[in-house]
């Protein structure tokens, strides 16, 4: 802990000496920071950002718990998104509201499982068939919207707004949701012989097959869960304001790296990866408010945020070299 | 459809992606999983710009680039090899960095936003190769690419050469395999880190003097566009093999070129988008089926 | 670099302490070693005899305490020093790069160039030239990885000769290596000893080490109990200082009494490289029976049980435990019809290095230690503790990572874990390969009581004595094929050694 | 955020600028930063630019900008249309001023100001059929989506116009990073080239079309430019630019808002002279277009903008189709 606590000072002085010498004030500049994400207007930003950030943190640990990395989460989440448009708009009332869900879900596990099925049946790697599905998955849906499921009255790469009764009027719902999902692998990490599995797994590979552990089924079943999660939390943003799918949305504000950091510098570990995402989610509304607040140009907001991450990331590679000394 | 234009354009545009994946297929040897290309790409760019315009020769331009390069590279080798911090972590915040400290600079340094261009700007030169110029079709193909184009040809070579032909190779194929039994032989798994990311840095130098200075005369913010990933893409296709890399991005650039062109038949925009990754898929399946195969028979 | 004066000392060691987190692994150890010296380490599991080893390689830095090399007091700050300095080590366990080629592993770190590049002739015949040499079963262009691991306990040895090193630290060299092949070597080792070579050699083996050294050095909980020369000392008395009480040698088990037939394998056929690793192997264990598998490293006998396990695809053949063919199920399923399996690999296969050794021990039971779907952490822990308390794992608590126990204690708790089982079949192989001798006389016994109890079970070793003295029976494997089946009787020394050369009819 | 602090006077009237995308590159938000700055100095009052990049950073900038309670609330491009619809819904004290697009239902205190922007391609593309000797135009377009074939279409009509039969063919960059990809412009317009097409519209953002400007160099064709005058960045390339004057919108839109003329949708075209090629303006020989050198081609577009403005050519919306 005084390492982490020891670099973030690191950090935070670097950034104030960059900060002070493009003219800010540097404790100004945090201070604003810190209210424009904890404080009473921003709080509602930070939770708005933590919502998909742990969302996608959660669904990349899972099969990062086994020693499988995920790098399709961006395919994973844009397919879930656009498959519960496909059925909000189709489906009405409240069963319109449950089924977007399920469509979202079912979408991104399904198209996870293809990428599980490569490596067990096929022997590509996991690593790399994930992150090549992952583009034409994006181009896909940038393709729907903008040709079949555009929204006629507008001009922009979007699809029609989903009727009243099948959406996220407010963070709640959603929020409770990803809530109960990370409880959810919380307690199978920690209390089931599913989750000790999936952890012996990442271990050691060999060590899994020793034990008797099936790692084709297992690889299926996490990537099925994981894609199945990123999927949920597309179906879960797309639910809420503005209702609709709008092209790049899901991409640009970097919900899955965000999330994938937060999982890598956690070790998977239910409880680190929560934390790290709602650090990195307060971080990025906090350095919004930041930049309206203060004189700070924005790309220094992004300098400061990355410095962090660095910082961040080679003191938990401290602490873990010296727990497990080689 | 196809003609020597395409293969032409294809070579020039794939340069950057091969240097990235030759820096990427080097440290995966060596056991470094490097996604910093985008970001050390990107900052290769910029100080090859930058170079070339305050010094007012380009080579100056792409020797600042590479040294920029490299010293960039050094954050992901101290804070992974020396601080044992996540390689993939680190190479995401590297890039993140990478984009806002370039356009922080573009603003500092050259005191505009977005884009820097000026005509005055030195870029590099085609060359024209006598005698393989004038060969129909491959003179077109392979005749009139920048110095740096030739230089990433070379590069391959150079990599396999030292990946299987120099000690050094040796070596570090034994550390990406296993460290421990390297470090008992007294070869210094720090030391050989330090230079594959720090040379990776290097080549993402060039790679960014190439895309900057080479395909196009201009710094634009955020102007590697992917590319730095795609290069990742090739190191897996690839198998880190220093033929297979180049394999994998000349598939990859033809694919794209390739890709334009259908758009010119109708085919939508996200359809071509999607097509260099298909076609890579395809190929990863083939190439795995087939080792499966030789390996059953065996 | 042979004439030295009498009293100079090759290595010298003096009072290297080092200590850590709970464990004080070297408490103030002395060791003086002359030019040309073969001398003994001995001690039990975790007695401290790597840690002084790999201090003396660099590997790793004494808290206290001096080294002397030739009379010039040495810091090395890593292993490359060492090696510029004449010392190289052997390192318990394997440290060799499965893709690489024998020359490749051989050369690695010191590799002859010609233009700077590669010189892979010149690679090639200098290893050759030592495999001639020393007489090894290699060929210098072979994978490492597709080598038995008895076998590639000879690359890490021919590691050592080609580095030329004037002072060799051998960690339990011969743990794998079968009698002849032990003699061989003790045949190089002299040799280079009569050159003027330093060798520190570190065994369990009584035998071994009276046969070999001059002089001996045992070492108990960190602290040196026994300083002698070979000459002025016997097996009761290595064992005593090794272990503070007396212990019952060379026990060999009477024969058991035999049930009904609970394993049985039919024409085992696995794939190799030319030949087949396994050529149409048929056994049947039965209940309360030990049988014995012999055989020189890399005859098959890897290949045997891990087609048995369920870790290697059949070619061809059937395996029924209890009457049910398990011949094509997944590993789980055989483990759950009735195999339990000590493997030889006990670093990567049998544990989890960086996991909790109580995390290690519940591998394999989180099924049965749930309630109602459940998995409770205090079942875990008293999973845990049962087994170290009841075959005595020495560590410091359940918590620590498993690459913290020494070896021995390693293979106590994975035989524990997989004991605990209490599965009809129990595939064991090599059950006390670095295991010290206080310790092979418990699980021997441990292994008995298991068989006694009405167990089948299929015990794997290189140790012919160890054979002797569990198997009821005995198998010889040779080239992938049984070539011979002796009784307890049978099964002398002289009779398994001929077998073994393929020399049986 | 990149505020200066405004004009001196701070006892006027307070604005805020919400952008969808980081100013940066983007000479079209560059010119509704000047925009907003020219309104708060004539307005005597103060500014401030909040720069989003993202949907959600849109939201949260609208709903920050919305609870400091400035005079007006100014938002440029498409992307604001949920967000101000909500909060003018939510804050009907609040004015906002909604440049480039329109909410779906008006409200009165959302002031909306369109651009017809194909008015000015198509002039460009009568350029283009005047000046083409291939009789082939194309045109490098950021993204295949029906708002930017506002670009290429209108383009292709106009060199019709002017060149009976002449042919477009438009490409898209789409990729990672559309609207900033110097390179792949570059490249798709040596593949325009290389088919034959002498003049291109480069309507691949302020840096995209430099890397056009550059392709077209190479090959000895001609560009078209967006925006602002993009012709310095390449003279004797550039023919000339469709320029889109959001800084006299904003202002002009301020001012009525400030005035009171609240709540309707203003459009601006070339009548209007919110859209107009840099060769239509007084200062043409000052700008390095090559259009400058061309006074009879200039001639017959002012005819044809004269035509546009009084309503007897129509040009339809491809956004609309
Ligand atoms: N001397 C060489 N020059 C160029 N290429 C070589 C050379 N030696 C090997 N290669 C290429 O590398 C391939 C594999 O070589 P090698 O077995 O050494 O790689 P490796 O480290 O085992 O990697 P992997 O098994 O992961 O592919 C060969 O099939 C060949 O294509
Ligand atoms: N890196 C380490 N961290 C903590 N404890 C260690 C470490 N290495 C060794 N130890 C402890 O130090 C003691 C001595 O270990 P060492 O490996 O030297 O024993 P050994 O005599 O070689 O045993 P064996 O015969 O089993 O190989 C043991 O208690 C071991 O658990
Ligand atoms: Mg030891
Ligand atoms: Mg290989």
């Amino acid at each position: 802990m005084k390492t982490v606590a020891v670099t973030l000072l690191a950090a935070l002085a670097l950034g104030a000496i960059l900060l002070a010498a493009t003219g800010a004030n540097p404790l100004e500049a945090y201070q604003a920071i810190v209210t424009g994400a904890f404080g009473p207007d921003g709080f509602q930003d930070t939770l708005a950002y933590a919502v998909p950030v742990v969302g996608m943190a959660t669904a990349l640990a899972i099969p990062l718990r086994a020693g499988m990395v995920n790098l399709g989460g961006e395919g994973q989440l844009v397919l879930g998104a656009i498959s519960a448009i496909a059925v909000g708009l189709h489906v009405p009332g409240p069963l319109g509201l449950v089924a977007a869900l399920v469509a979202g879900v079912l979408a991104g596990a399904l198209y996870a499982s293809i990428a599980a099925v490569c490596e067990t049946r096929l022997g590509v790697p996991l690593l790399v068939t994930t992150l090549l599905l992952s583009y034409p998955a994006m181009s896909f849906a940038a393709y729907l919207v903008r040709f079949p499921m555009r929204d006629e009255g507008s001009s922009l790469p979007q699809s029609d707004q989903l009727p009243a009764d099948v959406r996220f009027t407010e963070l709640a719902p959603g929020l409770f949701l990803i809530a109960a999902v990370v409880v959810v692998y919380a307690v199978v990490d920690a209390r089931t012989p599913a989750g000790f599995e999936t952890r012996v797994t990442g271990w050691g590979p060999r060590f899994a097959q020793y034990a008797g552990i099936d790692r084709p089924a297992l690889t299926v079943r996490l990537l099925a869960c994981s894609g199945g999660l990123a999927g949920l939390v597309g179906a879960v943003v797309a639910l809420g304001f503005p209702y609709r799918f709008i092209d790049g949305a899901l991409i640009t504000p970097q919900y899955t790296w965000i999330g994938l950091l937060a999982a890598l510098l956690a070790a998977a570990n239910p409880l680190g990866t929560l934390v790290a995402a709602v650090f990195f989610a307060a971080l990025t509304s906090g350095g919004f408010a930041m930049e309206r607040e203060t004189q700070v140009p924005r790309e220094l907001t992004a300098v400061l945020q990355a410095v962090l991450i660095i910082f961040l990331a080679a003191a938990t590679g401290l602490l873990r070299k010296r727990r497990n000394p080689a | 459809m196809i003609d020597a234009a395409l293969f032409s354009s294809a070579l020039g545009a794939l340069t950057p992606i091969l240097f990235a994946a030759l820096a990427g297929a080097l440290c995966q040897r060596a056991g470094v999983f490097n996604i910093s290309l985008e970001g050390t790409m990107l900052v290769g760019a910029f100080a090859g710009v930058a170079g070339s315009w305050y010094t007012g020769s380009v080579w100056l331009g792409v020797l600042i680039a590479v040294l920029t390069g490299t010293a960039y590279s050094l954050i992901l080798a101290v804070g992974h090899v020396s601080f044992g911090g996540d390689a993939i972590v680190l190479g995401v915040a590297i890039n993140l960095l990478a984009v806002g400290l370039t356009s922080f600079l573009i603003r500092t340094v050259f005191g505009t936003r977005g884009t820097f261009s000026d005509p005055a700007l030195q870029g590099l030169d085609a060359v024209h190769l006598p005698l393989v110029r004038d060969i129909p079709f491959v003179g077109t193909v392979l005749s009139g690419h920048s110095v740096l184009v030739y230089l990433s040809w070379l590069a391959v070579v150079a990599l396999a050469v030292l990946l299987y032909r120099h000690p050094w190779g040796l070596r570090l194929r034994g550390i990406g395999e296993r460290e421990d039994a390297a470090a008992s032989l007294g070869v210094s798994v720090t030391r050989y880190r330090y230079g594959v990311i720090l040379a990776g840095g290097a080549l993402c130098g060039l790679a960014g003097a190439q895309l900057a200075l080479g395909n196009v005369t201009l710094f634009s913010e955020n102007m590697t566009a992917g590319r730095g990933w795609i290069a990742v893409v090739a190191v897996m296709l690839g198998r880190a093999l220093p033929y297979g890399v180049f394999a994998a991005a000349v598939l990859f650039g033809l694919a794209e070129a390739f890709g334009f062109r259908l758009q010119g038949v109708g085919l939508p925009q996200q359809a071509t988008d999607a097509a260099p990754y298909v076609v890579t898929l395809l190929a990863l399946f083939i190439s795995s089926a087939r080792i499966r195969r030789t390996r059953e028979s065996t | 670099m042979t004439q030295q004066q009498p009293e100079s000392r090759a290595v010298a060691l003096r009072g290297i302490v080092k200590r850590f987190p709970g464990v004080l692994a070297n408490d103030h150890v002395d060791l003086t070693v002359a030019p040309g010296e073969i001398h003994a380490l001995m001690g039990e599991n975790g007695a401290g005899k790597s840690t002084l080893m790999s201090i003396l390689y660099g590997l790793s830095h004494p808290d206290e305490g001096t080294i002397e090399l030739d009379g010039r007091s040495v810091t090395f700050s890593s292993a490359a020093q060492a090696i510029d300095t004449g010392v190289g080590m052997v390192q318990q366990g394997f440290a060799l790069f499965n893709s690489l080629t024998v020359t490749d592993n051989v050369v690695f770190g010191a590799e002859p160039t010609r233009f700077g590049l590669l010189d892979r002739r010149r690679s090639r015949a200098a290893v050759a030239e030592l495999i001639e040499r020393h007489g090894l079963r290699l060929r210098p262009g072979d994978k490492v990885g597709d080598l038995p691991v008895g076998v590639r306990q000879q690359v890490e040895i021919l590691k050592l000769l080609y580095r030329r090193a004037r002072v060799l630290i051998l960690d339990e060299p011969t743990a794998v290596l079968t009698p002849a092949e032990t003699d061989r070597l003790f045949d190089v080792l002299r040799g280079l000893a009569a050159d003027g070579h330093t060798i520190l050699f570190v065994s369990h083996k009584l035998h071994e080490v009276l046969a070999l050294s001059d002089n001996v050095t045992v070492l108990r909980d960190g602290r040196v109990t026994l300083r002698t020369a070979t000459a002025d000392t016997d097996r009761a008395a290595l064992a005593a200082a090794m272990t503070g009480r007396d212990v019952e040698l060379d026990k060999i088990y009477p024969t058991g009494s035999p049930g009904d037939i609970v394993l049985s394998a039919q024409g085992l056929t696995v794939a190799g490289h030319g030949k087949p690793a396994l050529d149409d192997v048929s056994l049947e264990v039965r209940a309360g029976e030990v049988v014995g598998v012999a055989g020189v490293a890399g005859n098959g006998q890897t290949e045997l049980v891990a087609a048995i396990a369920g870790l290697r695809a059949l070619d061809a053949g059937t395996v029924t435990v209890l009457g049910k063919d398990i011949g094509r199920l997944a590993v789980r399923e055989r483990r759950a019809a009735g195999l339990a399996h000590i493997p030889e690999d006990r670093v990567e296969t049998g544990s989890a290095q960086g996991a909790k050794l109580g995390d290690n021990l519940a591998t394999g039971f989180q099924r049965r230690l749930a309630r109602r779907g459940w998995l409770r952490p205090g079942r875990i822990r008293d999973h845990a503790r049962e087994i170290v308390e009841k075959f005595g794992v020495r560590a410091a608590n359940q918590d620590v990572p498993m690459r913290t126990l020494s070896g021995g204690n390693q293979q106590k708790a994975i035989l524990g874990r997989e004991l605990t089982h209490d599965a009809p079949v129990l595939l064991v192989e090599q059950p006390t390969r670095g295991v010290d001798i206080g310790a092979v006389v418990n699980i021997h016994r441990q292994l008995i009581e298991y068989r006694d109890a009405g167990h089948a079970l299929l015990l794997v070793s290189a140790e012919l004595s160890e054979i002797r003295a569990l198997a009821d029976r005995v198998l010889v494997m040779y080239e992938g094929r049984v070539v011979a089946e002796l009784t307890k009787d049978e099964a002398t020394y002289t009779a398994l050694g001929l077998a073994m050369a393929g020399g049986a009819s | 955020a990149a505020n200066s602090p405004g004009a001196t006077g701070g006892d006027g009237p307070s604005l805020v600028l919400v952008t969808p995308n980081p100013v940066g590159v983007n000479d079209f938000l560059k010119l509704a930063v000047t925009g907003i700055e020219d309104a708060a100095s004539q307005a005597k009052g103060t500014q401030k630019v909040y720069e989003s990049t993202d949907p959600a950073s849109i939201q949260q900038n609208v709903a920050a900008a919305v609870r400091d309670k400035p005079d007006v609330v100014v938002a440029v491009g498409f992307n604001f249309a949920d967000v101000l619809a909500q909060q003018a819904e939510q804050n009907p004290e609040q004015q906002f001023l909604f440049v480039d697009a329109c909410t779906e239902k008006p409200y009165p205190n959302v002031t909306c100001a369109v651009f017809r922007e194909y008015e000015g391609v198509y002039l460009a593309g009568a350029e283009a059929g005047l000046l083409t000797k291939s009789g082939k135009v194309g045109a490098v377009v950021a993204v295949d989506a029906p708002q930017f074939h506002r670009y290429s279409e209108p383009f292709g009509l106009g060199a019709q116009k002017t060149r009976p039969g002449a042919a477009l063919s438009p490409l898209f960059i789409g990729g990672a990073n559309p609207f900033n990809d110097p390179g792949r412009a570059k490249e798709l317009t040596a593949t325009l080239a290389g088919q034959g097409v002498d003049h291109v519209m480069g309507a691949a953002s302020a840096s995209g079309n430099l890397g056009v400007f550059e392709a077209a160099k190479e090959h000895g064709i001609f560009a078209f430019g967006v925006d602002a005058n993009q012709c310095p960045a390449s003279p004797g390339v550039v023919v000339d630019n469709v320029i889109k004057r959001t800084d006299v919108v904003i202002t002009d839109g301020v001012t009525a808002i400030l005035d009171g003329k609240r709540g309707e949708t203003r459009s601006y075209g070339v009548k209007e002279e919110g859209i107009s090629l840099t060769g239509l303006q007084p200062d043409v020989a000052e700008s390095q277009c090559v259009i400058a050198d061309h006074p009879d081609v200039l001639t017959q577009v002012e005819k044809l903008r004269d035509e546009i403005t009084a309503g007897t050519i129509t040009i339809d919306d491809p956004a609309a189709a």
